[in-house]
């Protein structure tokens, strides 16, 4: 078992270290066939806000070579019929549930936040941020989160790792999932032959090469936070799951990648089995940078 | 809402140029319906959804742009899918065998209700394009289809749009009339349209039929569709009757669903 | 003409706005038959210091899909002997030179920029930043590079956009690049199995997942500067210096896909000819953002 | 420095398993000397490194790893080079024919000097393995080539490593005398081993004749060389004798270069 969650009355223990990221696998029974979720660290679902939200408009998907950039705003129906239409699925899943909220506005996180309490197999929130959220912000959110009795992870935008995941760190948060998706733009080709690109989509970018930049994340922070960190960034294969593991990640998400192959849960999961990551020093030997010396003369 | 989702091992048959897309045809254990699609991988980061144009027992045939993967292909490549997905058109549902079906597509999603072409024993279909040169030779389809052609520009059979009203230059004929005559008739009327007319098409259905019974006309929505089943919400869109996911609460739609309150 | 300095004594007038980024063309003698330099906007040369600089030590590449990690140190012979070896061949070549100086210490940069002076044909100065510069050395950096006389481009860290791009507008920077490469991490896959990830490489990230990226970083910041921005990161077909231009850059560097298809510089210098961007009002049209209400209820 | 770089389209003939790697050959109108190389775009996002291990007037074979896109292409297959780049093993810069050629290499870099085999008409290789099962059966070679087995554990052949000294356990012989009696003889000797073995390999040289002239001893490094053409940096090294670029100074360089001062 892994506990995520040390610090926290009722701790957060997987049986091991892979999930789905949230937006990626639903709320828990999309793949009844597909996956077999007792592979699995954890479920953790799509992003659920206090009041429901609705669909953007428009074009939300746009692919350029192995990446693509999706915007959907997040639709959701609300925490409250979202807890009323799976509570029942959650409580018999055969791994943890961890509820994955949006977070804008205190008052109305611990309100969302309460209402998962007591929940049967119900194990962790964790908390989605705006690019923009301020440090000061993302700590009351952290801190209104914590009204509720779960351990309380936040996912942290690519963008403000560096900035946020030290802060929320010291501020006590159960653990830290670097790094939501960064913010992409893409042009949406028309047909008109005057004005080809008329329009553009701006979204979260998901594909292969998010990983060297999760990496990248990884090295500078997992093993420093003093909680544990979650990885997930273009995770597509065991052996990507094990390079982040080895740098310190406690467990991994895979992302949008399973949606063309939802199997790859199953397989990381096999492929990973209960590893061991390096230890701090192999882990920075791992690291070293090889210079050849300085500016010289 | 759960459901088992299939993955298969599709075989490429061919890829053929069939201008201004080309045609792919697969191998298949389970054949989609008319409506349904798979997902295909094709190499890309996300799948592609294929759209059934011919279905028999032994697979189906699709269209995909020019210059797309599939289209470099060799025969005999395996092509991971996931499906048949979705719900398709929806023929059977009333417990007796249908007599009268009624078509209507654009010249452009013609092809989506190919599969349906002779799906009751009198099959109408209403085709509508722009102008006369992109409608495609009466030769290409089944005798046994009644056809009606439209233009937007009256160069080639009735004046268009469908679902217009109003008069006609003299000499021209007004696609209202005859629209509404079979709309009479039909059992049931299948669309595949530009979205943006759903709304005036479904109130033009309300009006001719006052109490359509639910499925009387259904409308194929086409969308983005990277998971299939219904949790990356790239496909959810909100219509007037409701906000669904096109990947599994349609492709196909009550053509009720569009009409504005 | 472009003129991406007009506020400068000199400006720095281009005939089109396509050129190499720092880094991956060389001084200007390297691809001879490959690339007919007179279709270009300028050269920008490869990353030069007051020092020489040593190359780094072990495995410099790692790819990984569409994407791959370089780590080189930016090795080279010091600003003196560069412009020994190369300011002949400057001052013959058809386009006008864009020097890229390595910012570090403010002293030294302004010793490097001063050499520049008054050399045939050398037409401007490009600062690369380390990740980590402080905005205060970022602006003292500036102000060094400054005391020579040529126009000042500021190469901007993909990290640090949002934070440095709009506070080096404001101290009078001539232009800005938009971006230098994200930092990013790979492993180094070893042959022994008891430990198959031994080594990491950290390096500079390219490939055609920046291309993203450098959208939404244009996105946020062309047009909102004062000053000209040019596009650099993972553009690889006019369409796609098209889309840049569009966003408000008034010229785009084509970087390390370059090596791989070195005339791809004249296919999107000539793919693009002289284009107009979008005015603001299209721009930002282009770039509405599409919901359906937000939060209801 | 400035050169005149080469852009081809060479014809895949084709590619087939030469365990523990693959071969692949493409027809080519400039083929590569030994020791050059060309850049090939196999779809990745840089080019790369293909070293000739068989020459002949209409192309060249390379080794790729398994599971390389090489390895997937069908014969007949158009690949895109850049080359032939670098400065190859220089063996007619004295002006007359060379006579004696004596190649060394350890058993996993020794196709690099294959096309070194008949380049003198004498011809002697030294092939360095760890163990007996490493090394390829001596069918493999030319008769003309005059062949010195070494091997790490004295399974077979002599007793290494080349430039070792020392005594050996009764019945077993060292490679000293015999590598330095070869060295005496040739004219040139060619090196392909694992570079970290190149210093003592140079000082070894130096030691046996003194004053060596300029590339009496070459040796070939390998090289991570996205470019090719001396502008990337990812392939320069400090070596003791001065920093290069492998991809335009080398991959073959004067052995003396790696003579630690
Ligand atoms: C009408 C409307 C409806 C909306 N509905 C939704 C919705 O349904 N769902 C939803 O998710 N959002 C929604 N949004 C929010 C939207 O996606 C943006 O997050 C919001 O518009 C903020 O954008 P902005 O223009 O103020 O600033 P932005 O430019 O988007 O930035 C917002 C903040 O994030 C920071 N930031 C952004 N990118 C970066 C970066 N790369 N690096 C560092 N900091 C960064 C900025 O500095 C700023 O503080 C809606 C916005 C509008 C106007
Ligand atoms: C012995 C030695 C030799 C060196 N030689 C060279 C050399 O030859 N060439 C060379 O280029 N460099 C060289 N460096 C510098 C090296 O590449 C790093 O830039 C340097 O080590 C700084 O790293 P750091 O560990 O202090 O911090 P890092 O973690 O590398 O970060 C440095 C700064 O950048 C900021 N930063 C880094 N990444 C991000 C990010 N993603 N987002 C926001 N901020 C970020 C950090 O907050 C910090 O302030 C050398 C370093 C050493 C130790
Ligand atoms: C309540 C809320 C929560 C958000 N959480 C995240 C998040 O976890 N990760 C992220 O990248 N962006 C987040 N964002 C900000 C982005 O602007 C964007 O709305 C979000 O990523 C959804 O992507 P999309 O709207 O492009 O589909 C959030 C925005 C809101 C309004
Ligand atoms: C003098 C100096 C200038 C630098 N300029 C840049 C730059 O322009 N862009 C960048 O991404 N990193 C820059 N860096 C910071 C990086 O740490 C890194 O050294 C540089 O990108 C070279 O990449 P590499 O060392 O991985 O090859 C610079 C570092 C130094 C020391
Ligand atoms: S395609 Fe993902 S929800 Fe419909
Ligand atoms: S391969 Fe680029 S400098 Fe040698």
């Amino acid at each position: 078992m892994i506990d995520i969650a040390p610090n926290h009355k009722y701790g957060l223990s997987l049986k091991g270290p892979v999930m789905p990221a949230a937006g990626t696998f639903g709320f828990g029974d999309a793949y009844p066939n597909l996956v077999d979720l007792s592979l699995l660290g954890a479920l953790v679902t799509n992003p659920v806000s206090l009041r429901r939200r609705r669909p953007a408009r428009g074009r939300r998907l746009a692919v350029h070579r192995d990446a693509f950039v999706v915007h959907t705003g997040w639709p959701n129906p609300g925490v409250r019929t979202v807890v009323r239409d799976f509570r029942e699925i959650w409580a018999h899943l055969p791994v943890p549930v961890i509820v994955h909220l949006l977070a804008t506005q205190p008052g109305e996180l611990a309100q969302a936040a309460s209402r998962l309490s007591g929940l049967s197999n119900v194990a962790g929130i964790e908390l989605g941020f705006t690019t923009g959220v301020s440090p000061r912000l993302a700590v009351d959110l952290l801190d209104a989160a914590r009204e509720g009795d779960l351990p309380v992870i936040a996912k942290v935008p690519f963008e403000r790792v560096d900035q946020l995941a030290p802060h929320l760190a010291r501020h006590g948060v159960d653990a830290v999932t670097l790094m939501s998706p960064p913010r992409a733009v893409l042009p949406l080709l028309s047909t008109d032959p005057q004005m080809p690109i008329a329009r553009y989509l701006r979204g979260r970018l998901y594909g292969r090469a998010l990983f060297p930049l999760l990496l990248n994340a990884l090295s500078r922070w997992a093993g420093k936070l003093g909680c544990a960190v979650i990885a997930c960034g273009g995770i597509a294969s065991p052996e990507e799951a094990l390079a982040c593991i080895n740098l310190g990640a406690a467990a991994v998400q895979i992302d949008a990648l399973l949606w063309r192959d939802p199997w790859l849960l199953n397989e990381i999961a096999r492929g990973v089995g209960a590893p061991q990551p390096l230890t701090k020093t192999e882990a920075e030997a791992a690291l070293r940078e090889e210079y050849n010396g300085e500016e010289t003369l | 809402m759960s459901r088992v989702v299939r993955h298969q091992t599709a075989t490429l048959r061919y890829a053929r140029p069939a201008p201004p897309l080309w045609e792919v045809r697969l191998d298949l254990n389970v054949a989609p319906a008319a409506g349904t699609y798979l997902l295909a991988d094709f190499g890309g980061p996300v799948r592609e959804p294929l759209y059934p144009i011919e279905v028999d027992d032994a697979g189906f045939v699709a269209n995909v742009a020019r210059g797309h993967p599939a289209t470099q292909l060799l025969p005999g490549t395996s092509v991971d899918v996931l499906g048949p997905l979705g719900r398709g058109f929806r023929l059977d549902t009333t417990g007796y065998a249908l007599a009268r079906l009624l078509l209507i597509a654009d010249v452009g999603s013609l092809p989506l209700l190919r599969p349906l072409y002779q799906a009751a024993p009198a099959v109408a279909l209403i085709v509508e394009a722009t102008t006369r040169a992109q409608i495609p030779s009466p030769t290409q389809f089944p005798a046994s289809l009644e056809l009606t052609l439209v233009t937007r520009d009256g160069s080639s059979g009735y004046l268009g749009p469908i679902e217009g009203n109003g008069s006609a230059p003299v000499g021209i004929e007004r696609a209202g009339a005859r629209v509404r005559e079979l709309l009479l008739w039909t059992e049931r009327v299948c669309f595949a349209c530009d979205p943006e007319r759903y709304p005036a098409l479904a109130a033009l259905v309300k009006e001719v039929r006052l109490q359509p019974q639910p499925d009387f006309a259904q409308a194929f929505l086409r969308s983005s569709m990277p998971c299939g089943v219904g949790v990356c919400d790239v496909c959810r869109v909100v219509l007037p009757g409701g906000e669904v996911r096109v990947c599994v609460d349609g492709p196909v739609f009550d053509l009720l669903s569009f009409l504005e309150l």
